[in-house]
């Protein structure tokens, strides 16, 4: 009965991650867009210091406010500072803090998920402070750790990586959990591996391709919580211009010069958009469940 | 189930023993100073330490948990010690916007949302599909309070539909509620109605593809039943579950959405009380937001075997 | 062996499918159609069995009958799908909703997920006269309690209001057979309805759709690949093979005298329910390869306020099997043959008894103890799709094994090439991952997997079960090379009487935990001692017939 | 003593509403005088007010905070008050100053009755006076040099001094920091480090506590029983005549909010409106944006003179002479219409204005000299830790452009973002700025907060005693008493000039100059008389 080959059989999560942007050609147009989208910022960021027109902390009070001009493309904030260019500086530091919310939470998380699906006592006790973590309501937590650091970018990263390690945690143990009852992990212990070995060898590669998803998830949603931080006064300083910072900055101009929201707010959404469309796209492609279902 | 029930709250016990530790120490290792608040601008270093004294901060840390923990278990939260108010007057005050502003914001977004994710998984890759997905991602991708800004500039400034800010009690004057709360709900919903449309699309997916919805069509039941009696009831635990743990993110939604519409909540209680460093006022409100977390957890749960009779404790 | 022999000629003409045509969604007509131009027609009261090894497309010819293709995925290129004088295809959506259930019903695989788990069972049958008709409360109650009595469910009062896991797999099917016949369609649809169950349930089942076609004169569309079944019940059989339509006789035409070679080899390879020839040479000599003393098992702990009910899931357990011999145990879902089978391999922790591999005592070696000795005892898995890492090529997967126990890579990858010839695979084999592998083919490599390490004893938990039956013998016949090349005892685990009177020398039968008979294959089978090793052989479907030799059972004893 | 009118000339001269004020002043005037307000009883009248903040803390004596002083003035009376000319003016009380300046008899008026219904005894005032005396550093001084504050009956009580402190009147005159409010003598018995619980005063208002929510809202509700005096009410002095039934103050933490909700009429007064914000009000025939507190703010800088670099003072004049006002003020406020770059350390517009000394920092800075000056200084390179707050506008500007000049003339400035209550606990902190303390904070006060050197509370030179900084200055010190000797305004003012020179000699804080703070209010609001501490007596509202 087993021996079909159905086409989806064979479209296993194999390599997934490896073959993920071929598939992706066949899902049209708005993933790739996506890609695309979330490619150009990141050069743009990158070469930000190449051709900003002027450093994005000079300040100058006799042009505070200004509209767009051949000086500065878009304007000026209300310390005459150059718009454009903190946008675009803006999104290296928001980028930054996207990644690296997303790498520390998925590394400690995996790690601590890991841990917590093997040792059986430590799971208990691990468990129950994930379920404190998770039940402290996130931004308040982030608020107070900010508060606590000092509103400086590792602080902000901090405070942004610890609400999300419970839902990484628990991720990374369901995985565990149900993987260990798969036969091959069964013939893996019949073989002789160690428990590590089995953890990180034949356990922990499932968790990859949830947490990619995962990690797409946390990388947008950190640069939108770092938004709601400056937003609250709980941000990174505005030395290090962010795009939530420079909202949070702008927000008081909102009616009269909306361009200092509507120029970060695009972009953060942009990303944000990409981000999210990729992060789904990679789920459709790697939740076996969702693929059955294509047929 | 009343046993299940029982040992859960017993359960609740360590999380909040846990968060209790946790938010004290993370707050006494706080810089900042109460004292310094409440003596204001010109105040010097000697004032300041009698005031400190007389709020029992110059206690050694342990001593003040014990009088705090103390105090807790006899249901005692403290007395603010910027405004001098029981604080569990303060929240008394402040509790209620917020609570009638999330109830509306999720009866909005369910009612809204859930159509939306069973039309979204039913025309599965088709426009209406692709509609709802995009408009799910967007809602996760513009931050809340830009979409508050937008809705009052169109709405109450452009149109002059609806007021711009403030809170009406639904008990003084419903009608004056209702339109005073619409548009925070509405700001608040959006990214609600995003996570329930998604979760409401991914989870009537997974069960469109099974076996008994195909037993459903073959005993030529029309797709309306199909969608709502059949597939709905078996995709609503994880909708559930999301409409539940959504309640943590409205919260956090709140407190931003509270500063735009001026909304008299504890959102903004709390905030401000962390901008303040109102030690009893931070304490007392992540304990009860932690509270109300787990027991709406232990409510999903018990809605689980309402919805499903395999579940059974 | 008694066949159907009703002459249906002058039976009205029920389902008649012309020159139907079926393709992957959104593929151009270069690929080979999922169905290649099928044409038959069963008439009213006929049972026509539609048998093919998996991916031959007897599904697919069922659910484009029903309607139920999965949308955006398969759909009919070409054909016609008559029942009586309407073309299906040319019905509209709610026109064909109005069909299903009024006058053509479908009974799936698995009883366990085709009901609706949060409903009623009586609430979904209702659904039925709901959507197609309108009656009083009383009145549908009264006619669903009817045809639940006609399905022979006891305490129907009971059951009505019963959910669906509260139900035994037998009871659900009965549900799905009452929800399928309550408006006496003219055609029911059963696709594999018995396959997910136990062979005493099997048979009651199959009964009742025969009598209740009987009753009301269904024309019946039976799908299957097992022939027992298709000896047991059908009038009709037509065989598919990849798509195509490749015979069709009446059952005794075929069974009897198959003219296609596909037909042929499909009947080969039905394994017989004669026990094989006990073998002559001694065992070799020594103790036994493995040796189990009072194996005991059960399930649940006591709670922190109550005790609770504990599950005793194996009682008393006590084998031994000798170097190159096997020992199977045979039981339906439920018996306890898997827990032995698991406690045996310390996957689970055996709560009493003894269990010695190669001369150690391992039931009760702590984990880290227990590794060095797990080299003396291996096993295959049931699931070829899932026991094999999906992330890993075959090679990683071969010498995981031999690594741990301090091989060099070097040899032990050279090992595995040999290993792979060994099991009748091309040495590249290595290379390649799981998912570029047919079932059978993964079957081999788990079987190579665990030869790698030299056990002295092989557990088999099943391992042909998930495979067709060509597919299956092949198998069998490697394990049965293997063992006599390397001498490994092998312990097998099987619910299929057929396999295990092929491959056992000794068999244990298990029902609820306990051993309830032990002895000689031969013994065992031909002559069997308790009433429930008797009931499960006379359910077997098929057993007086010889498939693989065209002919009665009886024909060889006779001889 | 300044012509009061040149500088109320100048004023008018940097404000655009500057007529409606003046309107408003005399319209006030007569109104009140002609008592003509009645409230209608068919409708209530409710002015809901957007105060610049919210109210948490009720005590006065506690906290020098803006918002709850407000609140006093609401639901608490002053014996003695200000007016628009500086001058102290009876309000609860007379009073009559001996031949040898040393003992002071004060009078209560009559009619004064606290919201319970007690009369106002001088026993209340005395226990309300001896309990500010504790926590006001001005209050402090007096005490210093009392013999007695005795009740001598009901009405009339005597302060006694040992020896004669000329500026007596004016310091409990004072609308700043900490006017001494009088409480019934049971809630002026509370320690001074404790906060009182009680809302009873004898003011113009009284406290709805049943509404009262900390930070969201406050409500008052006219006193019925209040009697005002006769005068025209000026600033703190004259009659406070109430015109209205309620007043409700709320909290709204977004200025845009707050602008719309005006606009929209659902509020009828905003204390502070964001000059930048001022463009959307332009439109609006029902809405008036105005200057109506005609000082404003001095926004300053100080430094922390226990550590490097800032405890030599040469790194200090560097750092002075590489800022310029112009920069600051023009950042933080941006309309040139709101502020005036001003060197006085007392402030502009006022008795004891003299910018000597400021000459870099109202010139638009001199960054070469202040280049020069630091490499002569001896300055290692040690980093200033400048703490900037984020949350709050009105000092987030000052640290961003300071930060930027320092660097230009060669400091190493780490700025350091937190939020304003941390800035708050830290620079109370006398540790090593590596080690949790700092070097350079910025912060703004109301110019009747720092219009004398004896209420400027930077310029005290007591060491661990002074304000955050911990300057230790002798000269500072002995000026300051020159002050308070000084029998004649002309004196005083030369003590004042000299006071000028030293305080930019030694940069004991740098004044980085004066904004206007301007106010919106519906038209249906009249008659809101001008003044630094934003009242609610006199005004009406029309329907």
């Amino acid at each position: 009965m087993s021996d079909a080959m159905t086409p989806a059989s064979r479209l296993q999560p194999v390599l997934g991650l490896l073959s993920l942007p071929g598939q992706m050609r066949r899902l049209g147009g708005g993933p790739m867009i996506a890609a695309l989208v979330l490619v150009l910022i990141v050069i743009a960021a990158i070469f930000a210091p190449l051709y900003i027109p002027h450093d994005p902390l000079t300040i100058n009070a006799t042009q505070r406010l200004k509209g767009p001009s051949e000086m500065f493309p878009l304007g000026t904030d209300a310390f005459g500072r150059d718009l454009f260019s903190r946008v675009v500086m803006g999104a290296r530091v928001s980028l930054f803090i996207g990644v690296g919310a997303a790498v520390v939470s998925v590394a400690l998380g995996l790690a601590i998920g890991l841990v917590s699906g093997f040792f059986r006592l430590a799971d208990a006790i691990i468990m129950r402070f994930m379920d404190a973590l998770m039940a402290i309501p996130s931004i308040l937590l982030a608020i107070a750790l900010v508060a606590l650091n000092g509103p400086s970018l590792w602080s902000v990263i901090a405070a942004i990586t610890l609400p999300e390690i419970p839902r990484v945690v628990r991720l990374v143990r369901s995985v565990v959990l149900s993987v260990r009852e798969e036969p091959y992990v069964e013939a893996a212990i019949s073989l002789g591996s160690s428990m590590p070995k089995i953890l990180w060898q034949h356990l922990m590669p499932n968790t990859l391709a949830p947490l990619t998803v995962q990690g797409t998830y946390i990388c947008a949603s950190a640069i939108l919580t770092e938004a709601i931080l400056s937003f609250l006064g709980a941000g990174v300083s505005t030395e290090i211009p962010t795009w939530g910072n420079i909202m949070a900055e702008g927000r008081v101009y909102f009616q009269i010069k909306p361009s200092l929201i509507f120029w970060p707010g695009l972009m953060l959404s942009l990303c944000i958009l990409s981000i999210n469309l990729l992060g789904d796209t990679a789920r459709d492609l790697l939740d076996p469940r969702l693929r059955k279902r294509e047929g | 189930m009343l046993g299940y029930i029982l040992k859960r709250l017993l359960a609740v016990v360590p999380v909040i023993v846990f968060v209790a530790i946790f938010v004290f120490l993370l707050l006494r290792l706080t810089p900042g100073d109460p004292a310094a608040i409440i003596a204001g601008d010109a105040a010097t270093p000697a004032q300041l330490e009698k005031i400190r004294a007389s709020l029992g901060l110059s206690e050694p840390i342990l001593v003040q948990f014990a009088t705090w923990i103390g105090h807790l278990v006899r249901g005692d939260l403290g007395i603010s010690l910027i405004s001098n108010i029981p604080v569990t007057e303060l929240i008394g005050q402040r509790i209620w916007p917020t609570i009638n502003i999330a109830l509306l914001t999720i009866c909005l977004s369910v009612l809204i949302a859930v159509p939306m994710g069973v039309i979204a998984a039913w025309k599965h890759r088709t426009w209406a599909d692709y509609a709802v997905m995009t408009f799910s991602v967007l809602g996760f991708s513009v931050p809340v309070f830009v979409i508050g800004y937008i809705f009052i500039q169109v709405f109450s400034i452009q149109l002059r539909w609806l007021p711009v800010q403030g809170y009406t009690a639904p008990g003084d004057d419903f009608g004056k509620f209702l339109s005073r709360a619409i548009l925070p709900c509405l700001t608040l919903a959006t990214i609600y109605v995003a996570l329930i449309a998604r979760m409401t699309r991914a989870s009537m997916l997974e069960v469109l593809g099974e076996d008994f919805i195909r037993t459903a069509r073959a005993k030529g039941v029309g797709e309306t039943l199909v969608l709502f009696r059949h597939a709905l009831r078996n995709a609503a635990v994880p909708i559930l579950t999301i409409i539940g743990t959504g309640f943590a993110l409205l919260i956090s939604g709140v407190v931003v959405t509270e500063s735009v519409f001026n909304i008299p909540g504890i959102g903004r209680l709390t905030v401000d009380a962390i901008l303040a460093r109102d030690y009893p006022v931070i304490q007392a409100m992540i304990l009860l937001t932690s509270a109300i977390y787990v027991f709406i957890n232990l409510m999903i749960d018990v809605a689980y075997s309402l919805i499903d009779p395999r579940i059974r404790y | 062996m008694l066949f159907k022999t009703k002459s249906f000629d002058d039976a009205p003409v029920v389902l008649s499918i012309e020159d139907l045509t079926v393709r992957l969604s959104g593929v151009n007509d270069t690929v080979r159609p999922v169905l290649d131009r099928i044409s038959f027609q069963i008439r009213a009261g006929e049972t026509v069995c539609l048998v093919g090894e998996s991916g031959s497309g007897k599904s697919v010819t069922s659910l484009a009958t029903m309607g139920l293709l999965p949308k955006g995925a398969l759909e009919v290129s070409n054909g016609r799908i008559m029942l009586g004088e309407t073309n299906l295809l040319s019905l509209s959506a709610g026109q064909m909703r109005d069909m299903r259930a009024r006058n053509l019903s479908m009974v799936f695989q698995e009883p366990m997920t085709a009901l609706n788990p949060v409903m009623r069972v009586g609430a979904q049958i209702e659904e039925v006269l709901d959507t197609h008709m309108r009656l009083s409360k009383k009145e549908k109650k009264a006619r669903v309690l009817d045809i639940m009595e006609q399905v022979h469910l006891p305490d129907v009062e009971r059951i009505y209001r019963s959910f669906p896991h509260q139900l035994s797999g037998g009871q659900r099917q009965r549900i799905m057979i009452a929800m399928a016949l309550i408006l006496e369609p003219k055609l029911l649809i059963a696709d594999e309805p018995t396959t997910a169950l136990d062979v005493t349930t099997q048979r009651q089942i199959l009964s009742l759709i025969a009598e209740l076609q009987e009753k009301h004169g269904t024309a019946v569309l039976f799908i299957t690949h097992d022939m027992g079944v298709v000896a047991e019940i059908a009038d009709t059989v037509q065989v598919m093979k990849h798509g195509e339509l490749v015979e069709r006789a009446p059952v005794e035409t075929l069974l009897r005298n198959p003219q296609e070679d596909y037909t042929k080899s499909l009947l080969r390879a039905v394994p017989s329910l004669t026990p094989r020839p006990e073998r002559v040479s001694k065992p070799p000599k020594g103790g036994p390869a493995l040796s189990v003393e009072d194996l005991n098992k059960t399930y649940g702990s006591s709670g922190w306020f109550v005790n609770r009910s504990t599950t005793l899931a194996a009682r008393d357990v006590s084998f031994d099997i000798p170097a190159g011999r096997t020992l199977g145990i045979v039981g339906e879902s439920g018996s306890g043959k898997s827990t032995v089978a698991r406690c045996i391999m310390r996957l689970i922790d055996p709560t009493e008894g003894s269990v010695r591999v190669a001369g150690t005592e391992i039931a009760r070696l702590s984990r880290a103890d227990l590794r060095p000795h797990r080299k003396h005892i291996q096993i295959v898995f049931q699931d070829p799709f899932r026991s094999l890492n999906p992330r890993w090529t075959v090679g990683r997967s071969l010498v995981e094994g031999p690594l741990n126990l301090g091989q060099d890579k070097a040899s032990a990858m050279a090992r595995a090439r040999e290993l792979m010839a060994l099991v009748g695979l091309p040495e590249d084999a290595v290379d390649r991952y799981p998912h570029q592998f047919s079932g059978g083919q993964r079957q081999r490599i788990a079987i190579a997997r665990a030869i790698a390490m030299e056990p002295d004893v092989l557990v088999a938990d099943e391992a042909v079960s998930a495979l067709d039956v060509s597919v299956q013998a092949q198998v069998l016949d490697l394990l049965d090379e293997l063992q006599q090349k390397l001498g490994i005892a092998i312990l097998f685990i099987t619910h299929d009487l057929r396999v295990a009177a092929q491959i056992c020398d000794e068999v244990i039968v298990m029902q609820k935990g306990r051993v309830v008979e032990h002895g000689k294959a031969g013994a065992v089978l031909a002559d069997p001692q308790h009433p429930y090793t008797r009931s499960l052989i006379e359910a077997a479907p098929g057993r007086a017939w010889d498939f693989a030799n065209f002919r009665e059972l009886g024909a060889l004893a006779a001889q | 003593m300044l012509s009061f009118k040149d500088s109320l000339r100048e004023k008018a001269a940097w404000l655009r509403g500057g007529r409606t004020l003046q309107a408003g002043l005399i319209a006030g005037a007569l109104l009140s005088g002609t008592g003509l307000a009645t409230p209608s009883f068919a409708e209530e009248k409710v002015v809901t007010a957007v105060m610049h903040s919210g109210l948490r803390v009720i005590d006065p004596v506690i906290t020098t905070a803006h918002i709850v002083r407000n609140h006093a003035y609401m639901i608490y009376d002053v014996l003695v008050a200000v007016d628009e000319t500086f001058k102290p003016q009876p309000q609860m009380a007379s009073w009559e100053i001996s031949e040898d300046k040393k003992t002071y008899t004060f009078t209560l008026r009559d009619g004064l009755k606290f919201h319970d219904g007690a009369p106002v005894t001088s026993a209340d005032a005395v226990a309300s006076l001896k309990r500010w005396g504790v926590k006001d550093s001005g209050g402090q001084l007096i005490f210093d040099v009392t013999e007695s504050l005795e009740p001598k009956d009901d009405k009339v009580f005597v302060w006694t001094l040992k020896e004669p402190y000329a500026p007596l009147i004016d310091t409990i005159a004072k609308m700043s920091a900490l006017p001494p409010f009088i409480m019934p003598a049971a809630v002026a018995a509370t320690p001074a480090t404790e906060s009182i619980t009680s809302f009873i005063g004898s003011g113009p208002f009284k406290f709805v506590e049943a509404e009262y929510q900390p930070g969201v809202s406050v409500t008052y509700v006219k006193n019925e029983d209040y009697v005002p005096r006769s005068e025209p009410a000026s600033w703190m002095a004259g009659g406070k005549v109430v015109n209205v039934d309620k007043v409700k103050w709320v909290t709204m933490p977004d200025s845009q909010t707050t602008i719309n909700a005006l606009l929209s009429g659902e509020v009828d007064y905003m204390e502070q409106v964001p000059v930048d914000l001022l463009p959307i009000l332009e439109g609006s025939d029902d809405v008036v944006a105005e200057v109506r507190d005609p000082l404003g703010y001095q926004t300053i800088g100080r430094m922390n003179f226990l550590y490097p670099p800032f405890d030599n003072v040469k790194v200090r004049k560097a750092a002075l002479m590489a800022l310029s006002q112009e920069d600051v003020l023009g950042t933080l406020i941006g309309n040139p219409d709101y502020y005036k770059v001003c060197g006085a350390v007392f402030g502009c517009g006022t008795p004891l204005e003299d910018e000597a000394g400021a000459e870099t920092l109202i010139n638009g800075g001199d960054l070469e000299g202040a280049k020069k000056a630091l490499a002569e200084s001896g300055y290692d390179g040690t980093p200033v830790v400048l703490m900037q707050p984020t949350d709050v506008p009105t000092i987030s500007a000052q640290p961003i452009v300071a930060a930027q000049a320092l660097r230009e003339a060669g400091f190493n400035v780490d700025m350091q973002a937190m939020d304003w209550q941390t800035l708050v606990g830290r620079r109370a902190s006398q540790a090593k700025p590596a080690e949790g303390g700092w070097n350079l904070f910025f912060t703004n006060w109301g110019v009747p907060e720092i219009n004398t050197p004896l209420i400027n509370p930077m310029l005290n030179g007591r060491g661990n005693d002074a304000w955050f900084g911990w300057p230790t200055d002798e000269k500072l010190e002995a000026l300051r008493k020159d002050f308070i000797a000084a029998e004649t305004a002309d004196d005083q003012a030369t003590v004042a000039k000299q006071i000028q020179a030293h305080a930019l000699d030694v940069v004991n804080y740098i004044p980085l100059g004066q904004y206007l703070s301007p106010q919106a209010r519906t038209t249906k609001l009249v008659d809101m008389i001008g003044s630094p501490v934003p009242v609610f007596w006199n005004l009406k509202k029309e329907d």
